[in-house]
């Protein structure tokens, strides 16, 4: 019979209009400004800085050695090296940036800076409300608004940044076994050279800023 | 000058204007266009003659342009399928070249 | 006390009228008719766009427009200030006209669109003694000023120079012209039972009452196919899915008005959706008692409210339609409208002629709904078993 | 007569003049249309009001609709280059400006036309269908015929005949599209006529 069909369809729909009045789980759609999805694990939007302990300026990862500069495809980041060097994670003397801009109109999200980073100072975040009403000045992020915690990267990449601090620890207990390694062939040669004056030999130059 | 002056008046006119486009233009469309003008002149004629007549309760004024109504529609179907059929034979529409008797 | 909030706009007019010399009254009253006219209807359009909105975003599961209220409160009204940033954003667009359009027949073209539209108003019943003109031939001059219509959508698709608005205007006429005949013939079933073309006359036929519910004429055999004849083929005329061919967006981006933009396209989408109000409302007037209440004991109610919720409802079902049935296919379309409508509108005039010589006897009943159901179905079947329903056959293209 | 009377004679008049001097076909045609409402606007003011809404609805509802189709189903939507007029048409201007001369003299100068106007009759609907169904039962049936074989008429001359209309079509396919200068995205120029 003609007309069946239109009928069928007809109900479907009315189905569909009342159904969406009585059970809120058949609406997907999400109220933005209010609501927001949960962003997914590996979400990635645009990258900042990693920074350990409280002070970002300190704490900043970055030794400024330019490799994402070089990296980057579309060349959106823009790093000044220091004059001077102030001691990492690790203890050693390492330069850090003066200037580290990244243009965010021209920054693809492509996550090329993050692997290239030997540091793991370099990383993707998720927030993507970036949009702001100065075209030039304010896509332009710069240092102090890219450094972003430990703990905030942690918690917006859980899985990312266990890594990374494993990798981070295991540097760094490594640094620091050579240390120790360093101190006890000194302390050994200072015994040594204790015990024989005359073959006192200095040691080999160990760490200055020695922190742990 | 009476209302029924005018009416014919305008009439004649627009008799005229639909005779003078029927016989100068060239496109067999445009020809359709003047015989009707000059339908609707006689057409008015018919109506102008019924308002100010004697008779006007007969309706005759108003049948004849019923029916030259319907008549007009039959013949500009007519002649549009005609003006078609002569472009797919012929690749024009202009009456100056379709002239001869043989297709 | 109901019956002066029946007549409240009558008296007002009357009112209104009062003031200026007697010699101007038929000017004044027909100005005031116009003003009324230009105020309600648009009016009514503008909350019919957002019930669209919503009400397509309710059948896909979605919230549908829901943020604009009163302007500069919180007051949100469930998205129903909606229409005033879109009417702004529409009227305060860049007005571009392609620089190898015909520039006069261009801006013409939806002018010419909404006067036959806002004409076709002008014979409407809204309410009791609440039509503008009381036309003898009201119905004829409906369907002649709604053929002009034809014209403007021809204007504006052959002076854009654009092949899309071409083939949407082309798309248009020819369905417009194909359909107007089974709009035309399903109207003619109750100019022969009410005796005339008066629109107010035809109402006045089914304001009357047997065991508290009206003599309709859509609770008759003929009446209901004549409505749903009706119906469907003033989907056709007003361009709306599934007979949207004419500005198919996705084939031809927007049809006759592809080259439109600003306070013109304003004008277009207007002009549709006032046709689209206008032949419903003759819809209504012809098959659904237009101001007349259903049952005898909800007569209180002001007749215009019946006119206006009666528009309001089958818009709906328009939406409702729009929102379930995907488009046509051009032969499908001209199938239909040829072979299943012309048809069964001819029979169904056949009908209603048996309807008024078997005079008030009960028989009439069972009779012509036989013939009308069985027309329906040899039509439909014939239609399903159509060759042209199944796959299409290119004939040039392989 | 009123005022209202002149204007609407006027723009009649000028719609028929435009459409039967400019030079674009679809021009022409709409000018026509505007020529047909203002006859049927000159039908209204003489109280014959269902002969003015039959005039819009055949007139500019179908007739109009119709020509446009065969303008642009026989590709003249464009201005032509050449003339668009016939090579005798000063005689035809002559001759149109005689009957006018002819006319109008004998408009003026009849002593047939009535002098008094009559108040205008009202007619109904019904008036006319009563008429319709009784004195002119007849002349109704043979328009109906005359409608019947207008319309197989022109289906059978507007059909494509055999195989030869094919090779019509072959042609038309093979055109290339033309190389003058004609407007781009209009796809019904006039430059591929011979």
């Amino acid at each position: 019979m003609l007309g069946e069909q239109i009928i069928k369809g007809m109900a479907v729909t009315a189905r569909n209009f009342f159904g969406s009045y009585v059970s809120k789980e058949r609406l997907t759609t999400v109220q933005y400004p209010e609501e927001h999805l949960v962003p997914k694990e590996n979400t990635r939007q645009f990258p900042f800085l990693v920074y350990d302990g409280d002070d970002w300026e300190k704490g900043l990862r970055c030794v400024a050695c330019q490799i994402c500069e070089k990296e980057c495809p579309p060349k959106c980041i823009y790093i000044v090296k220091s004059k001077d060097k102030k001691p990492d994670y690790k203890g050693q003397p390492q330069l850090y940036p003066l200037t580290f801009d990244i243009d965010i109109s021209v920054c693809m999200s492509c996550q090329i800076c993050v692997e290239v980073c030997p540091f793991e100072s370099i990383k993707m975040d998720t927030k993507f409300e970036l949009s702001t009403g100065d075209r030039f000045g304010g896509l332009l992020i710069s240092k102090d608004k890219l450094a972003k915690s430990n703990g905030y990267y942690q918690r917006i990449h859980p899985q990312d940044a266990a890594d990374s601090d494993a990798v981070i620890a295991a540097e760094k207990a490594k640094a620091e076994a050579k240390a120790k390694a360093a101190a006890e062939a000194k302390a050994k040669a200072a015994t040594a050279a204790m015990a024989a004056p005359p073959a006192a030999a200095p040691a080999p130059p160990a760490n200055p800023g020695q922190k742990s | 000058m009476t209302p029924l002056q005018t009416c014919l008046l305008v009439s004649a006119l627009l008799f005229a204007i639909g005779f003078a486009g029927a016989v100068t233009r060239r496109h067999a469309i445009l020809v359709l266009i003047g015989i009707e003008l000059m339908l609707n002149a006689a057409n008015l004629n018919f109506i102008a003659f019924w308002r100010f007549g004697p008779h006007p309760e007969a309706l005759t004024g108003i049948m004849f342009v019923l029916f030259s109504m319907a008549l007009a529609g039959a013949e500009a179907a007519v002649g549009l399928a005609l003006v078609i059929a002569i472009y797919r034979h012929k690749k024009t529409s202009n009456l100056d070249e379709v002239k001869d008797l043989k297709g | 006390m109901f019956n002066s909030l029946d007549q409240i706009f009558v008296t007002a007019l009357h009112w209104l009228v009062s003031f200026v010399p007697e010699a101007l009254r038929p000017l004044a009253s027909s100005l005031v008719c116009i003003a009324f006219i230009l105020s309600v209807f648009p009016g009514v359009f503008a909350i019919t766009t957002i019930f669209e909105r919503k009400g397509i975003g309710r059948i896909q599961n979605r919230y549908g427009p829901n943020r604009v209220g009163i302007p500069f409160t919180k007051i949100r009204l469930c998205g129903f200030g909606q229409f005033i940033p879109d009417g702004i954003k529409s009227l305060t667009k860049e007005d571009i006209v392609p620089r190898a359009a015909d520039k006069i027949v261009h801006f013409l073209a939806p002018v010419v669109m909404l006067i036959p539209v806002m004409l076709a108003y002008a014979v409407l019943p809204f309410g009791k003694n609440m039509s503008v003109t009381d036309y003898d031939a009201g119905l004829l001059f409906f369907f002649a000023v709604g053929g002009a219509v034809e014209l403007s959508v021809f204007m504006a698709g052959w002076s854009s120079r654009n092949k899309y608005s071409l083939l949407g205007a082309m798309r248009a006429i020819a369905q417009m012209v194909s359909y107007e005949i089974p709009l035309i013939l399903s109207a003619v079933t109750v100019v022969m039972i009410v005796g005339s073309l008066n629109l107010s006359e035809i109402v006045k036929h089914q304001n009357q009452y047997t065991f508290g519910i009206a003599h309709w004429f859509v609770f008759t055999p003929w009446g209901l196919a004549g409505f749903i004849l009706f119906f469907i083929a003033s989907l056709a005329e007003s361009n709306r899915t599934p007979f949207d061919l004419p500005e198919a967006e996705s084939e031809i981006i927007a049809g006759y008005f592809t080259e439109y933009s600003g306070f013109k396209f304003a004008l277009f989408f207007l002009g549709e959706y006032l046709g689209m109000f206008a032949i419903i409302g003759l819809g209504i007037t012809l098959f659904l008692g237009g101001w007349t209440s259903p049952v005898s004991f909800l007569t209180w109610i002001p007749s215009y409210v019946w006119f206006l919720s009666k528009l309001m409802a089958i818009v709906f079902v328009f939406i409702w339609i729009r929102a379930t049935l995907p488009r046509l296919r051009m032969d499908q379309l001209m199938n239909f409208a040829w072979k299943f409508m012309l048809p069964l509108a001819l029979i169904n005039i056949l009908v209603a002629g048996i309807w008024h010589y078997l005079g008030a006897d009960w028989q009439r009943w069972p009779v012509c709904a036989a013939i009308i159901f069985g027309a329906y179905a040899v039509l439909g079947r014939g239609l399903m078993h159509n060759q042209k329903l199944g796959k299409r056959i290119y004939r040039y293209a392989e | 007569m009123s005022s209202f009377f002149i204007i609407t004679g006027v723009v009649t008049l000028l719609g028929a003049a435009f459409a039967m001097s400019l030079r674009n076909l679809v021009h022409c045609a709409l000018a026509m249309a505007i020529a047909f409402s203002g006859v049927a606007a000159l039908y209204l003011q003489l109280a014959a009001q269902f002969v003015g809404f039959a005039e819009i609805l055949v007139y500019v509802g179908a007739i109009a609709i119709l020509i446009v189709f065969a303008i642009l189903l026989t590709r003249s939507g464009e201005a032509p280059e050449q003339s668009v007029l016939t090579s005798g048409w000063l005689a035809g201007i002559a001759v149109s400006a005689l009957v006018f001369t002819v006319l109008g003299w004998a408009v003026l100068n009849s002593s047939a036309i009535p002098r008094q106007t009559s108040p205008a009759p009202v007619v109904t609907v019904k008036n006319i269908g009563d008429a319709l169904m009784t004195k002119f039962v007849l002349p109704l049936e043979i328009i109906g015929l005359v409608l019947t074989i207008a319309l197989i008429g022109a289906v059978l001359i507007a059909l494509k005949e055999g195989s030869q209309s094919k090779a019509d079509d072959e042609g038309l396919k093979m055109k290339k599209p033309s190389s003058s200068p004609s407007i781009p995205g209009s796809q019904f120029s006039t430059g591929g006529r011979p």
